[in-house]
């Protein structure tokens, strides 16, 4: 966990299943499921890179960059 | 529509044929593909107020089953490749112990975890031989549900004649292919009860002396005979012994009475058998991938018949020899490398007109499998 | 009778198995037909696409598996992409538009319904767009008669959901083209 | 009744070295019963494979010699089927905890009415002196030469994280209350565990310098201590024995027949 | 390194469902090793049969997927005979506890250096929703259709009853504490076990009553408390989540290293 | 008397024999009449820096060597009857997973507890069918110390050749007899090494990719590739496939290993063969009644001949055929009730001249066993 | 254990293996070993019918009679 | 050299097999014979008569059981009256007078030695009776020397123990009548 605090999740669509684990518990509700019921940051400035999306993500779908 | 008449997975027509027979306790540990068995049963065995247990392994399973029927209660496992191969050495203590029981193996691809979720005959020779030391025990097989339903009565019948474990080897094809299945009015099968003992209390019971008849009558455990079961050689009150004639006679009464016994246990389907020149031989799924091909090529004129086996032990070699005399080649069709090929070609004088169509990648064997074997004998290429 | 050889493909979540079971349940039951049916097990079950096998024929069917299928179901591109080369020429190839984009050349009589859309536009419930499909479906081969598989139905399903599960079935019914067979 | 009546006479003298601890074992056992007037028709003895495991062939009840470990599995199955029988599996310390110990964590988890009593000699007797589970750390076996690094089981300590529902501890010196304990696990409903600690001279004691079997009851009588004991905080290594746990828990084979009624009423 | 430094790539998306709790223990164990900074060679990851054991392929060290609950008994070979490796063993709790039980309590006997990694779903995943030695009282499973009687083990007691050294339990909820957990349970020199509870949306969020994973996700957060935490005295019937056990003990490896030379002397 | 004499049970010669071809791990779990070998090996092992474990049952010791092959240490198990069982599941997966090891079974009387401290010889079957799922393995067998010395190094050898798991069926006789054994020099007997594979760090090394010989040379867990051990089918990397050619592959690949290489693999002896008309086989302690026999008849001037096996799987067919051509009659001797007798039955053309002389009672076949038989068959009464 | 207070051990000789443990532990010192290695009750008047050596002994030898 | 079968028999804690072991050892490294030796496992070796084979031979021995043994050595009646009746007609029949009384009638020379009461009237330790009875042993038969016998002694027995050993040795050699073979 060498990440910096600025970085921002990015999501691999092909590997998302569609949980919907981190978007509920974001703690910011920076994310939303979009229609292809795959996660999307949808309100990128919400986001404070807290890394805890990425480390629920069952499928290693999220990773902040 | 009748209400006895039923759509189901092979593996339900077995639990049907259980309930059927009058089975009573079942212990097992879940595995693919089998596993539909004890899941079935953990439904229905209580509304008929039997007992199921989901044990934590395998061998225990197998153990709790031959206590269940030691008590006098019918009793089954079910279980698949790597858990049948777990139950060995409790299958010998029934063996030894001549407790009554039924054990389902659902084959599945292998060897190790192999292929869990295709279909294979690969446990024939394992049913006979996986536990230790010189033994015989009894295996019956089927190919579509009314048979399976069939052989499972039949093993549980068989199992209380004989006083023995029967081993039912069906496969993930038959387990897991849903059709019809007719279930049969009480006593339109005969279910053949457990033969108790008619000795007195307090007169000396004796567990493992056989009657003129072969058969071994027996005591339940709670009941007013107190013996003695042990998986060491015993004598007739069940005590261990090393004495050599004792001992003799013991091994020599567990092989014959179901060697001694093969015609009586035998069972096997014909089909176009008159005038076969072509004798197809096969038993579980891949029979039904031989009858296929059977029908197809008597469509067009060939002399072509087939043998089902349902008893693979003890082998039928009599009947199976008889059957091959006309037969100009004979082609054993198995979902494995030939194992049950070698007892036909043991069983018979001629053994270069066997042939073996097999398929071992895991997917079902074909028509055309056995067609390019047919192709080949008949000297046309492959 | 012709024996009728089916597969239905799609995706886990779609029903696939269900309507194929149900399928063959009214055929065996509720008509004098033999029918079996079977599907692919396992991992490969839970992450890709879903199979499932149906044969109906009035005559004792021995092999048990699909190989050169009549008729062909696709739920999903996935499937499509998977099983399309299989089907027997000249047989039916079933998809649903919303999922399946026809890429290849299949010697099949295509029948593309927008099954989906119409699930969720007339029922609102995308649960019933497996019995919707097996509707389009009896319609089309006229395999089973609608009546038995309401039959079935009523046997498997719990009371409540009885008349949604009706509805798709006659949705599906109603958009069937009338193919000759 | 006399002792006599619950053993098969024409087996005796039995078949255990002289000084033995499972022949007191076995008196112990046969004692309990006695003083709680069992039916010898309603009492099931299953055991396993080992020294401890040729009590089966002397006791007159019913009797399951099995395999080696397997005693519970084959006592569940016995059990289930016929609740209304007084289930006795007595068992080695490897046949219990070593091959064994995935059985008894099981059963005791189940809490089905079933006894274990562990004849506990810290050895394998009927092999020949190997290292057990319960063989201490640094004490020696055959197949220990150099002193045994393996740790061994507190196997109180292991049936009571396993969820039992009435573990006990006792020796072979201390007769009356081994008595007393096998009594009480009987007449418990619900899985218990009775390991009674048993001298080997043969094996465990040649190996670890006891002169005869009486060392080692001595020692049995001077290393233990009742539970709680002022000893005990004395001298933290004394063993202690006594009840640990009897507490009342569902039993399985009750819990069943509730499956039964709620299955045969949706029938 | 990043997480995927240390996967193979070319099998994901991985075989698991949406939502499986598996795949966030994947994540937590992967950043746990990246913080150890440990070398991929230097790591065997040794999983049985199971949903969870799938594990084994997704992983780039040495992985040895074997069989249905005999994970740890491979690993003990592995270690044994290079204890310089750091071995790793994930598993399903019918892997771990139901056919494996015996296997994992005489691991934590001896205190060999292996982490034992419960991924506990309170079910069998792979082979579609029996119950396990986990899955509660009067809960549901595909063979538990009138509601499980077993009571099922704390396998944190049940560790700690065999001697583990260090015996932890978390979830997948409360990721960040799981990953330091995971860490330390690795760092520590002997047998170490982590409970980890982990959802199964598919077969036991389905058979009783959870609408998704996000919801079981949402009951481990509620029904759970650290260690000794003050909600635990008011409601006694929340979990507790935390190190139970971190103890100093022989190592089995090491005591080994004595005997040889103990034994290379005598020669 | 020299250094390298020793007068030993043959429990100690095959430790002898397995130090010697390198053993450096053993797990196991005491059973009789196998447990000498854990017990020095439990004394042996660390003097030479190896270790010992004894497990909590025999499917973990098979387990634990499994896992210590994996890191490039020669493994051991050793067990009877029983344990043998309970090992099947286990050694499947090395099956699959070829992965060398060497697992002995000194067999007592069986089925089930049986006779543990009798000879026997009654698991030669299950050697071959015992687990579950179609494969073959390597089994060899030896009547007295030297033999057993030397078969046991070729276990060693013939495990690492060939990546699979040998096993050694001895029995209660030869374990227990104490003889004379003569310890070869080092370099006397060929020690074959592991194979190491010679691809690079990062380069991509295929741990189930045959060489051109047949061969896959292994990489030590710890080392520097990483790859994948499974027991389900699993393509060249060592991943799960299901891949139909690649199953079909790998399974004709684990078969063909053994059974193409069966010449290279079979060993036997030959006692008097030249002219013997009247030929017997036999194998393990019952060729030391055979042998005896055999030469108490050649001194009376009777043509016999004596051919005794010590590979039994493969079963060296085409040896057996040559070597039944010319004699009248051929006599297997065994201790089972013809496990054997039906390989060489199948192996020769003229089945109806082979006879069996056996002994299941719990005592050693004695000369008068064999010399019965020879009387019946030459006519002249039992 | 419904016996009497004033019984006496009874010993099978054939039974007997010559443990000693009833010697040893006889509180009242009423037993002894024989030169043929077999209990016997030397002293049976220090002997209070306690049945220890009963109880204790591993060959069901020993009866109060 | 005929091929000498031997059997020695007697109670668990006597030695028997130990002194089987030997005699037979001493023959194999010692002198240029081959020998044999096994015994009964088991419980029954446990509680009954204890057995130990012993062939030695010039020559390889195959089959390694004693069936009609040359030379029978019995050390507790109970040992005597089961294996008496095995021996070779003209055989050797070495007994204990102490242990055992002759009640059958036997086709074989007798030798009846008061040994257990030398070795503790001499020697004061019962423990080194096998050790006389082998000294006894081989001077009856000849079949190994003493110095053999002593150098499997010296290798095998404690230091300090050596002496005692040795002492029975000869004390059993000198006890031996002199029979002619
Ligand atoms: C499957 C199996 N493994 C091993 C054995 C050999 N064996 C018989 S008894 C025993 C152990 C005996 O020790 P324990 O259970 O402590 O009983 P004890 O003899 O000490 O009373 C063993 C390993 C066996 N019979 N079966
Ligand atoms: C010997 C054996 N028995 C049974 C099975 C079938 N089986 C495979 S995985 C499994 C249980 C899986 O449950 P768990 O260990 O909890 O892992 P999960 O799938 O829940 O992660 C079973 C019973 C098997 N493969 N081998
Ligand atoms: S990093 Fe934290 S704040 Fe940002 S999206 Fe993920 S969970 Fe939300
Ligand atoms: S947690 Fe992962 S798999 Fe689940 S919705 Fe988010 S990105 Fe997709
Ligand atoms: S070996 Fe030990 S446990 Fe076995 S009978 Fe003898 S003293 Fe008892
Ligand atoms: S079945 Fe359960 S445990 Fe298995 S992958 Fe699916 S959610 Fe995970
Ligand atoms: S305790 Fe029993 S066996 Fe021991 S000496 Fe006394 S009477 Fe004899
Ligand atoms: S009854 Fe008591 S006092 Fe009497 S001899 Fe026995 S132990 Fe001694
Ligand atoms: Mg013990
Ligand atoms: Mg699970």
């Amino acid at each position: 966990m060498t990440k910096k605090k600025k970085m921002k999740p990015n999501i691999k669509r092909e590997w998302c299943k569609g949980c919907g684990i981190c978007v509920e518990f974001c703690p910011e509700d920076a994310l939303i499921m979009d229609e292809m019921e795959k996660a999307v940051l949808a309100y990128p400035d919400k986001c404070t890179g807290c890394m805890l999306c990425e480390l629920r993500c069952p499928d290693l779908a999220i990773e902040l960059v | 529509m009748k209400d006895n008449v039923v759509f189901v997975q092979g593996n339900e027509a077995i639990v049907e044929a259980a309930l059927y027979a009058g089975l009573n306790f079942f212990a097992g540990y879940p595995i693919t593909p089998s596993t539909e068995i004890a899941e079935l049963l953990s439904l229905r065995l209580p509304q008929k107020g039997g007992k199921f247990i989901q044990m934590e392994d395998e061998l225990s399973s197998m153990c709790a089953i031959i206590g269940a029927s030691l008590t006098g209660k019918k009793s089954m496992t079910a279980t698949s490749g790597p858990g049948f191969s777990l139950k060995q050495e409790a299958i010998g203590f029934a063996v030894m112990t001549e407790t009554p029981s039924v054990i389902v193996n659902v084959q599945r691809g292998g060897p190790s975890t192999g292929l869990p979720t295709s279909g294979s005959q690969g446990d024939v020779m394992q049913a006979k031989w996986g536990t230790h030391g010189e033994h015989a025990i009894i295996t019956m097989t089927a190919s579509n549900n009314q048979d399976a339903f069939a052989v499972t009565v039949d093993a549980f019948n068989l199992s209380e004649t004989f006083r023995t474990p029967v081993i039912l080897l069906f496969d993930e094809v038959v387990a897991h292919t849903r059709e019809r299945l007719v279930i049969p009015k009480p006593d339109e099968i005969k279910v053949i009860q457990r033969l108790k003992t008619s000795v007195k209390e307090g007169t000396d019971y004796h567990p493992y002396l056989p009657r003129e008849d072969g058969r071994l009558p027996m005591s339940d455990f709670g009941g007013v005979h107190r013996y003695n079961v042990t998986g060491l050689a015993h004598d007739m009150w069940g005590f261990p012994t090393t004495d050599s004639t004792t001992v003799y006679n013991l091994m020599h009464h567990l092989v014959d009475k179901i060697q001694g016994h093969t015609k009586e246990i035998a069972r096997t389907k014909e089909y176009y058998l008159d005038d076969a020149e072509c004798l197809l031989i096969s038993y579980g799924s891949s029979a039904r991938t031989a009858l296929h091909v059977t029908e197809d090529r008597r469509l067009r004129g060939e002399k072509i018949g087939l043998l089902e086996l349902q008893t693979l032990w003890p082998f039928p070699a009599e009947e199976v020899k008889k059957k091959c005399l006309n037969a100009s080649c004979v082609i054993v069709v198995e979902m494995n490398m030939g194992q049950i090929l070698h007892e036909v070609k043991k069983a018979i004088d001629d053994p270069e007109k066997v042939f073996l169509a097999n398929q071992i990648n895991g997917s079902f064997i074909k028509p055309s499998d056995v067609l390019n074997i047919i192709r080949i004998i008949q000297g046309r290429g492959a | 009778m012709e024996k009728c050889r089916i597969i239905f493909s799609g995706s886990g979540g779609q029903g696939i198995i269900t309507s194929a079971i149900i399928l063959a349940e009214a055929a065996t039951l509720h008509e004098s037909l033999n029918a079996v049916q079977s599907q692919a097990y396992g991992p490969e079950a839970r992450g890709g696409s879903s199979r499932s096998d149906v044969i109906i024929s009035d005559k004792e069917i021995r092999y048990p598996k699909v190989i050169e299928p009549n008729i062909l179901v696709c739920l999903t591109q996935a499937a499509y992409n998977e099983f399309a080369s299989l089907i027997r020429p000249g047989g039916i190839l079933l998809t649903d538009k919303f999922f399946v984009k026809h890429e290849k050349k299949v010697d099949a009589r295509l029948v593309e319904l927008d099954m989906h859309r119409e699930v969720l536009k007339e029922i609102g419930r995308p649960i019933v767009f497996n019995i919707c499909m097996l509707g389009a479906f009896i319609a089309i081969t006229k395999l089973v008669k609608e009546s038995s598989i309401m039959k079935v139905l009523e046997k498997r399903i719990p009371h409540g959901f009885l008349d949604m599960n009706k509805n798709a079935l006659e949705l599906g019914i109603t958009m069937a083209p009338d193919l000759e067979l | 009744m006399a002792v006599k009546d619950y053993i098969r006479e024409k087996f005796f003298p039995h078949i255990w070295c002289p000084g033995c601890g499972h022949g007191i074992i076995m008196g112990g056992l046969i004692r309990a019963i006695e003083t709680l007037q069992k039916e010898k028709n309603d009492i099931v003895i299953v055991s396993g494979i080992g020294c401890s495991s040729r009590i089966c062939g002397y006791l007159d009840f019913h009797t399951l010699h099995t395999i080696h470990g397997r005693a519970l599995a084959f006592a569940t199955g016995v059990k289930l089927s016929r609740p209304e029988l007084t289930v006795i599996a007595p068992m080695g310390d490897g046949d219990a905890f070593a091959i064994g110990g995935n059985h008894l964590i099981h059963a005791a988890r189940r809490n089905i009415d079933i006894t274990a009593i562990i004849m506990n000699n810290n050895i394998y007797g009927m092999t020949g002196g190997q290292y057990s589970p319960s063989t201490g750390y640094g004490e020696f076996a055959t197949t220990a030469p150099y002193s045994n690094i393996d740790h061994p089981f507190d196997f109180v300590n292991l049936a009571i994280g396993a969820g039992a529902s009435f573990v006990a501890r006792t020796t072979t010196y201390h007769v009356t209350s081994m008595i007393k304990i096998i009594e009480k696990a009987i007449m418990h409903h619900g899985f218990s565990v009775v390991e009674i600690m048993s001298q080997c001279p043969t094996y465990f004691g040649r190996k670890n310098k006891f002169a005869s079997a009486v060392e080692m009851l001595k020692y049995y009588r001077d290393h233990t201590t009742p539970i709680g004991s002022k000893d005990k905080k004395n001298n933290p290594d004394l063993i202690e024995r006594g009840i640990f746990i009897e507490k009342e828990m569902p039993e399985y084979c009750d819990e069943y027949d509730k499956i039964i009624k709620m299955a045969s009423k949706g029938e």
